[in-house]
């Protein structure tokens, strides 16, 4: 059971793009940079709004089908919070390139894999709102995504935030879960066996690892001793990352 | 050959099936000879407007002569057009016409990719030289129309594990059904033809035992014969009495120019049967 | 269109269209209408005058192909798929890091359900894909790689097939028990001589699942996993032994047994379509949407979030086998558990279609 | 495009070139006579490396080169192949009878044995174009499945021969009739290395270039080659004439053209285990036994050029415009307009062509002493030394 560390992130990384963005968390590092608005092709303009263009580099080897369906969902629900009316006839490209991934022997390392990663999604959602919030894009919206996996041992069903890729191998479920800063369910994605009330558990816990309230100064030491808070507070991280980002950028002030 | 686009199937390449009693002893030409009479083709099915979403759209069935395991002919066709040309596309006067052949992985004994192999685009070649004629090209100037046909099942027999000679006769039958299928789906797209085209094969074969002399058949399925010596496929237009397509292919002396002669009126009389089922189609699907 | 009122007092023509040209030319505006009836008494219909809740009947027949060892046919409305499922063997030489049956460290705490259904993922023996560039849909035409839509579908079915467990792995497996050799066996694991061989596995089965897409109407996924299924239950694949002698594996005709199929998973998907288009929603305002069941290609074309759920309603106990939604934040935890209960009704629908 | 690149001839030009081409005889535009050939220079062993390769101008500058290179292979154990290895390895002479075993299907070998690509300049490789005329070349080579039978070296080896065959300079005239040609004279020129192993041991070969027997057999004394590749004429037919070898402009204005591929089977005997019927008059020793090997029809531009447009409804001619042409599909004397020929304006062709026609330009081909025999006697004089 890897250790759930804390989800570090920089800003800025990369000088071409508009905007980049580091970001690692439970063994995944990926780096994203986004260039926005610019001018789109004619086969992808829309008259009314920007097209949100979303590119997934895997760690290793050459993208297939899998990237392409990552590339979907993240593209469907990246153009619900960026305000795409204010672009008509424009691009928004984020290109994201993973890193490394946790490697595990147990796991077959086979290069080309079809089935859809449900691990890496956090990850990859976290960077792109992070890359679109440095490229200063206007969103309607920043959004956080978690992953959840229900794992039967010996009999009693636990639930796992951010599981690594053997507790994704030997789940009986696997959950994806994304909200928008308006408490929104934004994306759910899950697969395995588990019934609605299990489902409903899942909920719950993504919900309070994504939209935790943003603890008030005073407030810091109240949730601390909360008891099923047994993932990272996301939101407050998206917040403080930005924070330091904005401080250290206006430090000649 | 990993496409990317695709699921690829284990790295090691995967073998079909080999069955017992084929290892061992040959294949016994066991009664398969051809119950039909020389001049009849197989019954078809044919139906139009099966793709409400396509411009226009036929499905063809030829159904199989009931032996175990033979498969006979189903083609599906949509047409696509009139409809205009890309802009990089220099001006023409009339439509361009362009034909698309591809089995389903599923539809032989030996199991196809999904990128088009050189005897498919050979087919597609013939279909546009048969079409070609019976379109009237100059009413649609500066458009195109895109003709697909996929062959859901090719008429191979299964159980042959031998496969007597290539397979270049069963790409006739297929050519022949393409013609017909794709004629009932242009009319179906309301595209301007002189007449609608039909396709006939007929072959000359030579049945098991020693003295059979080699006789002209019509619609044949290879594996009914021992050898077939030559066959033609012909694309006609019944009411002008044209051919808009010949394909022959074979091994016939030209000394007795009788045999070759014979073998074309006999597809030109296997087009003909085929043109009153695709007529009486289209027949029904306007009234 | 737009004809210049003449000035001479001539009656300026009302601009009408027929039905089908208005829906052409603005289809959202033609929908929001017809789904929201001026009269209380009128029910919201659709374009295809379907009910939003009333889905397409589905139709599926099976064996209708003779070169493929199970096929299936479904037909919904007018989106028209058919799927081959091949055989064809995978010798045990030919696999790249292939991990003996008996047993390495880390097979132990696994039963060897859970060890078949992690050979079927890592040694590829079930390869689905989707062929939609057969001019099923205008959009869809040969001679391009295939689209996006198409390899997310191949990846949704791919990912399905393996998670939800459908095909038993055990079933593919080809076994050996080489008898007593004199000579001292060469496998690298010591084997004493008196003692029974183990039998090994010599050969896995891999399934091709082919899909051809005839005719393309929207909500391409439902149909195509019901014909993934339909045909997976059809097929038969012929006994297969190792023949020692000529070191490959040889069938017998007959006796074609058929791959145990566990559970009926059916997938069930909706489209939200939102009253405004393109006006941004303000923070307060309401906007009314109506969840579509078995959306068709225009309404996809005019609905950004989509919903699809897989239930499992085989046991008395409603099993969720995949949610996927994506594109929106109109449906909620409240709309996806009502939702499910739609798919159970759906699952009742299908179930009696594919008769068992 | 299909048969050649696009034709750029105005409908004057085409309808001048269509009526002077259906005169009685016709008169071409270069006053070749309807059977007569372009003038040609071939010559064969210009390639060291290859096993046989041959090179063929036209007077025109078309220019094409065939390579020839043979490889041993091992034959692809079919399943089934070596239980039928073991029962009767006893008759593994050069010519196995025909007994529809399991050595039926070994003996007569498969298709691709041979592999024939054809590079044209300005087309690619998948082109429809290319891929036709490679796939017409190799289906006259194998139809008769005689050739087939002289790459068998043993039961476990064979020959397997690449066919290259590059078309030098851009195709000026449909390139079908020079490639053919080429092809037979490199085939005829090729030799393979004297077998030296027994029976179905692994091949040993005679390195000695000189006592390399040729893949068609000279007959020792006369040198005369006994069975010969086959060849594709292209042959056309404009208004009631037949025209041989027809230039780009001619077949732009043709009504149908056909490639026939024809070999050649004077002296051999027939293939193994046919009867005799089909050797009808096996008299004449000396005069060549033509077969039909396959028969393609060539997509003739002439359907893809501008229709002209005749002076009645030519607006320029001040007659009052018929009426405007969107409508005139509609109105019976307006269709009537369309379809009616009117002498001198051009019209591509509808339709497809008569049978009858397609049955003459067959016959004008086989014909004893017709144009098939002068074009293999001509082919005979290259001496492929």
């Amino acid at each position: 059971m890897t250790v759930t560390t804390a989800p570090e992130a920089a800003l800025g990384v990369l000088p071409r793009a508009d905007g980049s963005a580091k970001y690692s968390h439970a063994g995944y590092t990926v780096t994203a940079s986004v260039n926005g608005p610019i001018e789109a092709q004619r086969r992808d303009e829309h008259p009314y709004e920007a097209h949100v263009d979303v590119i997934v580099r895997p760690a290793a080897g050459v993208g297939g089908t899998r990237e392409r369906h990552l590339e979907s969902i993240l593209q469907s629900s990246l153009t619900q919070i960026v305000l795409v009316k204010n672009f008509p006839r424009s691009l928004v490209q984020i290109v994201l390139q993973v890193e490394d991934a946790p490697e595990n022997d147990y796991v077959n390392t086979k290069l080309v894999q079809a089935s859809l990663n449900f691990a890496i999604m956090p990850a990859l959602f976290q960077t792109s709102v992070l890359a679109l919030l440095s490229a200063g894009v206007p969103m309607r919206a920043t959004a956080t995504a978690t992953a959840v996996a229900i794992v039967s041992r010996d009999g009693t069903k636990t639930s796992v935030v951010d599981p690594s890729p053997r507790d994704v191998e030997i789940a009986r479920s696997v959950h994806v879960l994304a909200f928008t800063s308006h408490d929104e369910l934004l994306l759910a994605e899950s697969e395995g066996d588990f019934t609605v009330q299990e489902w409903n558990h899942v909920y719950e816990t993504a919900k309070d690892v994504c939209c935790r309230p943003v603890p008030t100064k005073e407030g810091m030491e109240m949730i601390l001793d909360d008891e099923h808070t047994n993932g990272p507070d996301l939101r407050h991280f998206l917040r403080s990352t930005m924070e330091n980002k904005v401080a250290s950028d206006l430090h000649w002030k | 050959m990993a496409d990317r686009r695709r699921i690829n199937g284990p790295p090691g390449s995967t073998i079909p099936p080999v069955f017992e009693d084929d290892a061992g002893q040959p294949e016994i030409m066991n009664g398969k000879g051809r119950d039909r009479a020389p001049n009849t083709i197989r019954k078809m099915f044919l139906k139009t407007g099966v793709t409400p979403s396509a411009s226009g759209s036929a499905y063809l069935e030829f159904e199989d002569s009931g032996k175990s395991g033979v498969s006979g002919l189903k083609l599906s066709c949509t047409v696509h057009g009139p409809r205009s040309l890309p802009r990089s596309s220099p001006f023409s006067p009339h439509i361009v016409l362009s034909a698309h052949i591809k089995y389903a992985p599923f539809a032989t004994k030996q199991r196809r990719g999904y990128l088009r192999d050189p005897s498919e685009r050979d087919l597609g070649t013939h279909l546009e030289t048969a079409l070609r004629g019976a379109i009237i090209a100059d009413r649609w100037p500066k458009s195109g129309v895109d003709i697909i046909i996929s062959i859901i099942e090719g008429d191979q027999d299964r159980e042959t594990s031998k496969s007597q000679g290539d397979e270049t006769w069963d790409m006739m039958n297929a050519l022949s059904g393409c013609i017909t299928v794709a004629s009932a789906a242009l009319a179906d797209a309301g595209i301007d033809c002189v007449d609608t085209v039909a396709g006939g094969v007929a072959a000359l074969v030579q049945d098991a035992g020693e003295d059979s002399t080699p006789r002209i058949v019509v619609d044949p399925i290879p594996s009914d014969h021992e050898k077939v010596l030559g066959a033609c496929c012909i694309a006609y237009l019944p009411t002008r009495d044209e051919v808009t397509n010949l394909w022959f292919k074979g091994d016939l002396p030209a000394s007795d120019a009788g045999l070759y002669t014979q073998l074309v009126e006999n597809g030109m009389q296997a087009s003909r049967n085929a043109n009153r089922v695709l007529v009486e189609c289209l027949g029904e699907a306007t009234s | 269109m737009a004809t210049a009122t003449s000035s001479t007092g001539a009656p300026p023509p009302s601009l009408t269209f027929a039905r089908p040209v208005f829906a052409k030319l603005s289809p959202h505006p033609y929908l929001l209408r017809t789904l929201s009836p001026d009269s209380p008494d009128q029910q919201p219909t659709r374009n295809n005058g379907r009910s939003p809740q009333q889905s397409r009947p589905i139709q599926i027949n099976t064996s209708s192909l003779s070169q493929a060892h199970g096929s299936s046919l479904v037909r919904t409305g007018d989106t028209t798929v058919i799927c081959g499922v091949r055989g064809e063997l995978l010798p045990v030489t030919s696999i790249p890091q292939f991990r003996p049956h008996n047993g390495t460290l880390y097979d132990q705490d696994e039963d060897d359900e859970q060890r078949a259904r992690k050979e079927l993922r890592d040694y590829d023996l079930l390869v689905p894909n989707i062929e939609l560039a057969t001019g099923c849909a205008p959009q869809f035409l040969p001679g391009v790689p295939p689209t996006t839509l198409a390899q997310t579908l191949s990846t949704r079915v791919y990912s399905l097939l393996h998670g939800a467990g459908v095909v038993d792995g055990r079933g593919l497996r080809i076994w050996y028990t080489p008898e007593n050799k004199k000579e001292e066996g060469d496998m690298d694991v010591k084997e004493e001589q008196e003692e029974e061989q183990k039998p090994e596995v010599v050969a896995y089965w891999v399934l091709y699942i082919d899909l051809l897409f005839v005719s393309f109407d929207g909500n391409p996924f439902d149909a195509a996993w019901a014909a993934v299924l339909a045909a997976l239950r059809d097929t038969k694949l012929p006994v297969a032994r190792w023949d020692p002698d000529r070191e490959m594996v040889v069938c017998r005709k007959g006796g074609d047994k058929g791959l145990d199929i566990r559970g009926l998973p059916v997938a069930c998907s909706a489209a939200v379509f939102l009253e405004k288009e393109h006006a941004e929603v303000g923070k307060g305002e309401g906007n009314r949407h109506w969840v579509l069941l078995d959306p068709d290609r225009s309404e996809e074309g005019l609905c950004k979030e989509v919903i699809t759920v897989v239930v499992d309603c085989s046991e008395e106990e409603t099993r969720v086998r995949s949610i996927e939604k994506q594109g929106g934040t109109v449906l909620g935890r409240e709309l996806i558990r009502g939702f499910i209960g739609v798919a159970e009704g759906r699952w009742r629908e299908v179930k009696e279609a594919t008769g068992i | 495009m299909t048969s050649s690149q696009q034709v750029l001839l105005s409908p004057a030009e085409l309808s001048y070139l269509h009526s002077s081409l259906s005169l009685t005889p016709p008169i071409r535009p270069d006053g070749r006579s309807p059977t007569q050939y372009r003038p040609l220079s071939a010559e064969t062993g210009i390639l060291p490396g290859t096993n046989g390769s041959a090179r063929i101008c036209f007077a025109d500058g078309t220019e094409a080169i065939v390579g020839v290179k043979a490889e041993v292979e091992k034959t692809k154990r079919k399943w089934d192949d070596d239980a039928v290895y073991t029962e009767n390895s006893h008759n593994d002479d050069e010519e196995q009878q025909q007994d529809g075993r399991g050595e039926a299907s070994n003996g007569n070998g498969n298709s691709d044995w041979v592999e024939l690509t054809v590079e044209i300049p300005g087309y690619r490789d998948d082109d429809p174009s290319t891929v036709f005329l490679a796939q017409m070349l190799s289906e006259a080579l194998l139809a008769d499945g005689g050739f087939i039978k002289k790459l068998r070296i043993n039961r476990r080896f064979h020959w397997k021969l690449y066919l290259d065959i590059l078309l030098i300079s851009p195709p000026l005239s449909y390139p079908l009739p020079l490639l053919s040609l080429t092809t037979h004279l490199a085939l005829l020129a090729t030799r393979l290395p004297r077998l030296k192993s027994e029976g179905d041991e692994d091949p040993f070969f005679d390195d000695d270039w000189a006592a390399a027997p040729y893949l068609y057999s000279r007959n020792p004394t006369t040198k005369r080659i006994a069975e010969r590749p086959p060849v594709t004429l292209l042959v056309m037919a404009v208004g009631g004439n037949i025209i041989f070898d027809p230039s780009k402009e001619e077949l732009a204005v043709a009504d149908v053209a056909l490639a026939v591929s024809i070999g050649d089977a004077t002296t051999s005997q027939r293939s193994q285990g046919e009867d005799d019927r089909m050797d009808v008059d096996s008299g004449n020793s000396g005069g060549r036994n033509l077969k039909l090997l396959s028969i393609r029809t060539v997509d003739p531009p002439s359907r893809l050029t501008p229709p002209g447009v005749a002076n009645a409804a030519n607006s320029a001619y001040g007659h009052a415009q018929v009426v405007n042409t969107g409508a005139n599909q509609k109105m019976p004397e307006a269709r009537q307009t369309e379809s009616e020929a009117v002498e001198g304006v051009w019209k591509p062709p509808r339709g497809g062509a008569k049978a009858i026609v397609m049955g003459a330009l067959v016959q004008k081909v086989l014909v004893r002493g017709g144009v098939a025999d002068e074009v293999l006697d001509a082919l005979e004089g290259v001496d492929t030394s």
